[in-house]
């Protein structure tokens, strides 16, 4: 008996390949689609930048509070009332100073502090990125817009286990005084990386 | 795994498309698939180190030209193969279309039997391990010397975690290296700082 | 380079998609892509050094995607252009489309100023040299040690003569390697020997 | 004044790239289509296995041949008539036994002695080959049907530089007395690669 089965040939587009997935655990019952969209409110309005940028803000004015968040991250950012997925059980708050630009990545995978300092961008997560900054990184600050004055030691932190990064910026000199709400809004998650000045 | 996912210090690439503060998300697929993964690890359908090791199980050239989401993708449909929830067939019959997966798992491993604790200060090796499996020692830090800076809280090992073996939750070690350490002669000077599980790291006299 | 193009002991690859006794060419056009690049060589235009280490600069993705003749074809490209003979706008215009070229080289380096002669026995270990240009050391032997077998006729040394570089010629040594040296306990039993140019290899005392 | 060149997005397919070298070559007087002919008749009619399959069975049949191949490869092939290019200065002939195998690969390229084994196939220049044969040599060659006794060593053999390669496969017993000819008839290009039986 010949098989009439059609012979599948072409790779699905993604797009419903990813329909794919969601239709079929929402017919068994899982409430995939349900779950999409509160995960989606959690990933496009609860993790962002701006979360970091407050942490940032308040360490610029507060120095007990960035003693604080300096010795322990997770304890500190709770303050704040921003949480961290279970399993980063570790924040490291990288201190910038006028001689030390710390810079984080991830050559594996993509791991960040996402819910601090937001998911991250493309170039974060491209092959260039990961590959190149811990052996290149001065090049690839320079090329990025950064230009490090050549005393700048630079400091690469690769996110090989759950423990999350985020860097602190050093405040620029024309922002002192003022207000930590408007200090918030100058803080970027290029900065929190580490790549880019504020 | 010595795989594709493997890349830092690996030369050959072009420039960073770096744009300032670019957007996380550019298609509607893209976040639903990122939902649809958290999903299933809330569920309990696998953890993030069999997430990760699916994606780094992706056929190298698949590996290399999708996307960072597709590659999410690839895992998630992986492990929900591979789990018994769904099957292969069905999501091909829905997509239409071929669905490609990530190739099946080598055995995992549990942690070093001779594991040592660590101060501040102290210097460490990585072994020279090769793990055919899941395991988070990126290869540019293979049997490299590097000054510990601290001790993290302990983590599963991801080394038996993404293959469901039994082992102990371990510290990780702030290990900082030169990269002229790790790359002698080839690399901006830099100290880079990595954090490697207990059980890849010995002593050196 | 620590390019893509150096495969060797990498994992995460399919089976081989072998049949007995295949065919070398396909196409009607791999065959004069094979003879062009011929052709080039002969006339002088670039040695097989710098055709070799073209395909290397190729773009990542690029590499891996292509087919061999592929590869061929844009290693040609690329040395027709950059020697002059050649425009890139011209290649496009008269393709019709973009033609991919690989990307520019790193200097090179001339031969190692301690170079030793070795006889048959003596242990040897490979440099740990990290070359920004051509090198024919496959990254597995790096750092490694094994076994002199025999000495080879003098060769142009590629680190140099794929650069343009002045150097002298020298010979390689077919140096014998345990796998489980290269790769411990990740490994199948086997004896691997590796033709390695006498500037990356030191002796073991 | 707006550019009106056309914009060229997609990459050209690669016969027309072919194309347009050729035809670049051939309009600088360079006479590049000429020389294609010239090379494909040696490519495809002078470079075959069959060359190499002669040096086999004469060193079956010769034992002083033999002794000659094995000691310089390329001396003694040239008695047959057959030569290689001025830069593979050097031919290694390797002589399987009933417990060594000797296997063939170039993992940073694809090199081989063509001239005296053929060009080779597409699954020598795959990624496959060049990444597992030399990690996974007795796994690799059992998926291609060599199935070697656990008492067979394997050896390996890089082509990293110009010194090229040659497996002399061990003579059938049931072909011993056979004339030449008829023993050339049995060698294979894959044979001398090192990943078939005959």
């Amino acid at each position: 008996m010949p098989d009439h089965t059609p012979v599948i040939k072409r790779t699905a587009p993604v797009e419903r390949r990813v329909d794919a997935i969601q239709q079929a655990l929402d017919e068994r019952g899982l409430k995939a689609t349900e779950a999409v969209e509160e995960l989606r409110e959690l990933a496009e309005e609860q993790w962002i930048p701006q979360n970091g940028a407050r942490v940032v803000a308040r360490a610029w004015v507060d120095p007990a509070f960035r003693e604080r968040l300096l010795a322990n991250g997770r304890a500190a950012v709770a303050e704040l009332g921003l949480s961290m997925p279970k399993h980063h059980r570790h924040l490291v708050v990288l201190e910038n100073r006028p001689t030390v630009q710390n810079v984080i990545c991830c050559t594996q995978c993509s791991c960040t502090a996402f819910t601090i300092i937001g998911l991250p961008p493309d170039w974060y997560k491209d092959l260039e990125y990961r590959a190149r900054v811990v052996r290149e990184s001065r090049t690839v600050l320079k090329e990025m817009g950064l230009d490090l004055a050549p005393q700048v030691e630079i400091r690469v932190w690769d996110t090989t286990a759950d423990t999350r990064y985020m860097v602190l910026p050093v405040q620029p000199p024309e922002t002192i005084g003022w207000p930590e709400e408007k200090l918030a809004g100058i803080v970027t998650r290029d900065g929190m990386i580490g790549v880019a000045p504020l | 795994m010595d795989g594709m996912h493997d890349l830092g210090g690996r030369q050959g690439f072009g420039a960073i498309r770096y744009t300032p503060n670019a957007r996380a998300f550019h298609e509607a697929w893209e976040v639903r698939v990122n939902s649809l993964y958290a999903f299933a690890v809330r569920l309990g359908i696998f953890n993030m180190d069999e997430y990760r090791h699916a994606i780094e199980r992706m056929e190298p050239r698949h590996y290399l030209t999708a996307s960072y989401y597709e590659r999410s993708l690839t895992s998630l449909a992986t492990l929900l193969v591979e789990k018994g929830i769904l099957t292969r067939e069905e999501l091909e019959r829905r997509a239409q279309g071929l669905f490609p997966l990530a190739a099946p798992s080598a055995p995992g491993r549990t942690n070093s039997p001779a594991r040592e604790r660590f101060q501040p200060g102290d210097r460490v090796r990585v072994r020279d391990d090769y793990v055919p499996g899941h395991v988070r020692m990126p290869g540019y830090i293979r049997g490299k010397t590097g000054v510990v800076v601290s001790e993290s809280p302990d983590y599963p090992f991801p080394d038996a975690r993404a293959h469901a073996v039994e082992s102990q939750d371990e510290p990780t070690y702030d290990v900082r290296f030169r990269s002229d350490e790790l790359w002698p002669h080839s690399a901006d000077a830099a100290l880079v700082h990595v954090g490697v599980f207990q059980s890849y790291l010995e002593r050196v006299a």
